[in-house]
């Protein structure tokens, strides 16, 4: 297993449009996550709420390295691969709004995006129930002799589930190719991840099963990028299954009514130092990739972007309960 | 037959078509339908009656005009040949 | 002004306790930091503030509980105009429900027993069950039925029992009359029939007779009825559930009343296939058999449709009601001398008026008049009948 | 028509489809080198080879949720679950994701799914290899379930299945596989109706899957005793057909129905639930149900006998209704 964290600190050989569409992209996640948690204590998103502050470039790394004919399951901290992907963030909004212009047409809520346009297979509020729909997507396009990726998203607490042993297994097996990300962000939910995992390397679980593995800083999002390139091509190649196991850390609680007392104020603060975006921002400017001006234009291409999403949330209509019982099934074809 | 057989007959066949009368009790010179629940049914079954048991045929016309024993009496009493012959066959 | 409000924590929160301010009104705060500690169900929590600005004034003390949404405090806010927070309208109190009407004494029958014993205008309540726990069934209702009209040939049954069968009667006939008022929007309507031609076809016909076999004038009535139901099948019908389930055959059922009062509707079955003669000796003997209480349980049950007459010494008209589960009902009134302009001139006619009941569900006005005109064409021409 | 048994009928609904469809595949434990548990695919990996009837290792949660994936991905799986016994290492897939992805993402995916699974007790294996949990899948909006008890509704109701663009499982009762039966392809069947399999006036017999052939032997008793039975075969768990069931009660005003799942919260009672809500004025004595004891089901013979629906237990049950 190589270790391919590149440090913050090597010199950044990177296009100049390259750096400013990551960070654009980190920075709409993370101005939307914040939105989302103040109309959460507005009362106008309901239900459940998981943000994906800190891990922004997690999603944003990964996702350069999958085209739209791949296939992306993800998990109900499902925001950022969701905006990374493509998703239209109001959609995303209005979803959580639970209007019937949301992606999922108001059904799913915050932790169930789906857009079968983007081949987003969607948010699981099962823990590891993605990755078995991973197993067949992937499985599906090995019988048809179709040379894409699904790249299924999960964390640390899935790991010790049954079916990512099952899924793994069968996945080496039948050497389906399928790209396994996991977010190691060391919590799940409560409880941290030497309290759950015999073993924490969960880079070395995926070899016991076969599956070439790499472990990289979660927080760096050139690195990830890198990283998961080289696994998504060798899948794409057909070598198989490959695991990226991206060491992240969540700045907020587990959601919205968690309390946080399972962890240190300092330790959450000793992580904020290493905020993906600001680190990157650093590195942009030390290498002269980003002036100030045009961070305050990103900003505000973002947080134009965000206002449209919300006003187009708050415009939507709620479906009418005449229609609950639609799509329960699928009409056969005439 | 005498005028009083005639008589004893048309009050018989008044009772099989209104059982629940007491003979005892008509009165002969009031009309029968105000004493008793004969509809027109129980009118043409005791027009029947009285052609079986006496053979004489009351046209439909006359019907409002036998309204009582007494009247009755006396019609079918003109139209029989001879009272007593009937009798004495 | 910015409304710093009483966050939603989690999704089943509906309010919660401030626990402490951590800011002071003059404090500047930027968004995301911490103005306060709130106490839910689950736990306190640090709660950060979403707008930059000065804090203005606090408005609610440490340790009062308030709904989510509720403005704690006031931020000035740096530029930016304040979101105006919708108050949730308070959801109107529902409505007091009618008090429910006092439940019927509870009568142990089963559902389909229930529904015969409807049907065959039998009360319930007249009979004992034969089931577990003295649960009345449908062989119960069936006997019963058949007990109403018990099968002693001719002879009379006795005081007592009569008595016993008239009550029973009584309360049959009730039970049906009162569920036809509550479910069967009734509709009446009525016409003055001229019978010139039928009584003096009636007359020729009769004087031409031997006397026992003599025609009423009430079966030309019912064989016109028997005729013109068959363009109008809808009324030879049963109201079943929902919705009314024509008859196959046309069974006119004909009102007889019995010694002492009473009444019952028992079918002729196939009226309108029968000639005047055999309809005749039909009526004739099922007028003999109601009267002596010998009626079959299909007689009871079988009429589409039922005629009921006044009779020559009763009043001109009569509006029935509708025998369940039927969904039409005929009546003739007395046959009376009337003054009736025929051809401009003005002559004496014997005339009746004819009604009909109609169940609205099934039929409406108009239907019901097309109906009655329909009986009336039939009288004028008595031959064909 | 051809004389065949439950077993040769389901295999031939796997060889036409596996012939017509290339996007059709078999997927479960031991279907292939070995021929299936109940010898239902044997020979069909020589014929149509590993990629098509794919031996799985024992991971149901991960192949059945391979059938929902690939089948959101154009496939046309049948995944064969060995029992319904071990299909409950499996109900997250099936309750969480095949009987929710279309409505949760606003009807954007269609899950054209087929799982099969042997069920049922009567074969002396004991509680773990003898249950009747059909109600649990019948139970579920966004899933079908069906029970094809006789050779024709094997194949035939395979066949519908596949074409139906949701996920449809079918419950094949252990004890049917050697049944005997005429099967005519030609015929056309459908995964919507109940059946009645006899006609008669006197009660009407509620049932589905194994249990129709005791309901059907126990209609013959009873027509010796003067009695006749109308027997009606559910065939479809959800959506449930109750027309025909309301018609027949409409006429014998009883109904007896004979479940082979436990008592409280199964099938029968949800039946017995409908008949009193749609056909209650048709009632001339409570509907009747003949279930499983309440008690996991034992090894001995006599035990599970007294534990299963019999004969003896319908006729018994018809004659209490006549009262």
């Amino acid at each position: 297993m190589r270790s391919a964290a590149t440090t913050t600190t090597e010199p950044l050989e990177l296009e100049r449009d390259h750096a400013h569409h990551l960070l654009r992209e980190m920075l709409r996640i993370r101005r939307f996550e914040e939105k989302a948690a103040e109309l959460y204590s507005l009362g106008k998103i309901r239900g459940f709420l998981h943000l994906y502050i800190g891990e922004e470039a997690v999603a944003v790394g990964a996702m350069q390295c999958l085209t739209p004919d791949d296939a992306i399951v993800a998990t109900y901290r499902d925001h950022g691969q969701a905006l990374a992907r493509g998703l239209d963030a109001g959609s995303l909004m209005a979803e959580m709004f639970g209007k019937t212009s949301g992606c999922s047409r108001g059904r799913g809520g915050s932790m169930h995006f789906f857009a079968a346009s983007q081949r987003f297979y969607g948010g699981y509020a099962i823990v590891a129930g993605g990755l078995p729909i991973a197993g067949g997507l992937a499985l599906a396009d090995s019988m048809q002799g179709r040379k894409r990726v699904t790249a299924c998203f999960f964390g640390d607490g899935a790991v010790v589930e049954g079916e990512f042993h099952e899924t793994l297994n069968l996945a080496a097996l039948w050497r389906l190719p399928v790209l396994f990300l996991c977010e190691n962000n060391l919590y799940a939910m409560g409880t941290a991840i030497e309290r759950a995992l015999a073993r924490t390397d969960v880079a070395a679980r995926a070899e016991s099963y076969g599956v070439p593995a790499e472990a990289v800083d979660g927080m760096n999002v050139v690195a990830v990028e890198q990283a998961v390139r080289r696994a998504a091509d060798a899948v794409r190649r057909g070598e198989g299954p490959h695991l990226v196991e991206l060491k992240t850390y969540r700045f907020r609680a587990h959601s919205m009514a968690d309390p946080d007392l399972y962890r240190t104020k300092e330790e959450i603060e000793q992580w904020k130092t290493r905020d993906p975006i600001l680190l990157f921002i650093e590195r942009l400017k030390t290498a002269e990739l980003l002036d100030d001006a045009e961070l305050e234009r990103l900003e505000r291409t973002v947080a134009a972007e965000l206002d449209e999403a919300v006003a187009f949330a708050e415009a939507g209509s709620w479906e009418p309960v005449e229609d609950l019982t639609t799509d329960v099934y699928a009409e056969p074809a005439p | 037959m005498t005028r009083d057989e005639i008589r004893e007959a048309v009050v018989r066949c008044l009772c099989e078509v209104a059982p629940e009368v007491d003979p005892a009790q008509l009165k002969h010179d009031v009309s029968f339908r105000d004493q008793l629940d004969v509809d027109s049914m129980d009118l043409l079954n005791f027009v029947i009656a009285m052609h079986e048991q006496l053979h004489v045929d009351i046209p439909e016309s006359e019907y409002p005009r036998l309204g009582t024993v007494d009247l009755l009496v006396d019609y079918i009493a003109e139209r029989l040949p001879a009272a007593d012959s009937l009798a004495g066959a | 002004m910015a409304e710093f409000v009483m966050p939603a924590l989690g999704a089943d929160m509906s309010a919660g306790t401030l626990l402490a301010w951590r800011k002071e009104p003059g404090d500047t705060v930027a968004r995301g930091d911490i103005i306060a500690e709130v106490h839910t169900d689950k736990a306190d929590i640090e709660v950060e503030v979403f707008s930059s600005g000065v804090i203005e004034k606090l408005l609610v003390e440490p340790g009062t509980l308030v709904p989510t949404g509720t403005p704690l405090a006031l931020i000035r806010e740096d530029g930016a105009a304040a979101e105006a927070v919708p108050a949730a309208a308070p959801a109107a109190p529902p409505p007091a429900a009618p008090a429910a009407p006092p439940p019927p004494p509870h009568l142990l029958i089963s559902p389909s027993a229930k529904q015969l014993a409807t049907e065959l205008g039998v009360d319930p309540a007249t009979i004992t069950g034969s089931g577990p726990g003295g649960r009345i069934q449908r062989k119960d209702v069936e006997a019963a039925a058949a007990r109403a009209a018990p099968p002693t040939p001719a002879a009379p049954p006795a005081p007592a029992a009569a008595e016993d069968a008239q009550a029973a009667m009584r309360r049959a006939i009730a039970a049906a009359m009162s569920r036809s008022k509550r479910e069967i929007p009734h509709v009446y309507l009525s016409t003055t029939i001229d019978l010139t031609q039928a009584t003096r076809w009636l007359a020729d016909e009769n004087a031409a007779r031997a006397v026992p076999d003599r025609l009423l004038q009430g079966v030309l009535l019912i064989k016109a009825v028997a005729l013109a139901l068959r363009e109008f099948p809808d009324l030879n019908a049963r109201w079943q559930g929902e919705q009314a389930v024509a008859g196959e055959r046309i069974n006119v059922g004909v009102a007889i009343s019995l010694r002492g009062g009473g009444l019952v509707a028992p079918a002729i079955h196939d009226t309108d296939t029968l000639t005047l003669d055999e309809l005749m000796h039909r009526f004739r003997d099922l007028v003999m058999r109601a009267r002596a209480f010998s009626l079959r349980s299909a007689e009871m049950s079988d009429p589409t449709i039922t005629v009921t007459s006044i009779g020559e010494r009763g009043v001109e008209a009569i509006y029935p009601i509708i025998v369940p589960p039927q969904v039409a009902i005929v009546g003739f009134g007395r046959i009376v001398e009337r003054p009736w302009i025929h051809e401009g001139q003005l002559l004496a006619c014997p005339v009746v008026t004819a009604t009909v009941s109609i169940d609205h569900r099934v039929a409406d006005g108009h239907r019901g008049s097309a109906f009655l005109v329909a009986i009336d064409q039939r009288l004028q021409e008595p031959e064909e009948l | 028509m051809t004389a065949t048994t439950y077993r040769e009928a389901v295999r031939a609904g796997l060889r036409e489809a596996l012939t017509s469809d290339e996007r059709v595949f078999l997927m479960g434990e031991d279907v292939g080198r070995y021929g299936g548990a109940f010898a239902v695919s044997m020979g069909l990996l020589e014929e149509f080879g590993p990629e098509r009837v794919r031996d799985t290792p024992l991971c149901e949660s991960a192949f059945v949720g391979a059938g929902i994936g690939a089948a959101l991905a154009g496939m046309r799986p049948i995944v064969e679950v060995m029992t319904i016994n071990f299909s409950l290492l499996a109900l997250d897939q099936v309750v969480n994701n095949a009987a929710t992805i279309r409505y949760m993402s606003g009807g954007q995916f269609e899950i054209p799914l087929v799982v099969r699974m042997a069920t049922g007790g009567g074969r002396q294996l004991a509680a773990q290899h003898a249950h009747s949990l059909e109600a649990w899948y019948a139970h579920v909006p966004g899933i079908k379930s069906v029970a094809p008890a006789t050779v024709g509704d094997a194949r035939g109701m395979l066949l519908a299945a596949l074409e139906d663009p949701n996920p449809v499982f079918i419950f094949e009762h252990a004890t049917l596989y050697p049944l005997e039966g005429e099967l005519d392809e030609a015929a056309a069947v459908d995964i919507e109706r109940a059946a009645v399999r006899r006609e008669g006036a006197d009660v009407t017999l509620v049932t589905y899957g194994g249990s129709l052939w005791k309901c059907l032997e126990a209609a013959e008793q009873l027509a010796a005793e003067g009695v006749e039975a109308e027997v009606i075969d559910l065939r479809v768990l959800r959506p449930l057909d109750l027309d025909a069931v309301l018609a027949s009660v409409a006429r014998t005003h009883r109904a007896v129905i004979v479940d082979e799942g436990w008592r409280t919260g199964s099938l029968a009672g949800e039946v017995s639930a409908q008949i009193m809500e749609r056909g209650f004025d048709s009632l001339d004595w409570p509907v009747q149900r003949v279930c499983s004891a309440e008690v996991p089901v034992p090894y001995p013979k006599h035990l599970e006998d007294a534990a299963l629906p019999s004969v003896e237990r319908d006729v018994a049950t018809v004659r209490e209704t006549l009262g």
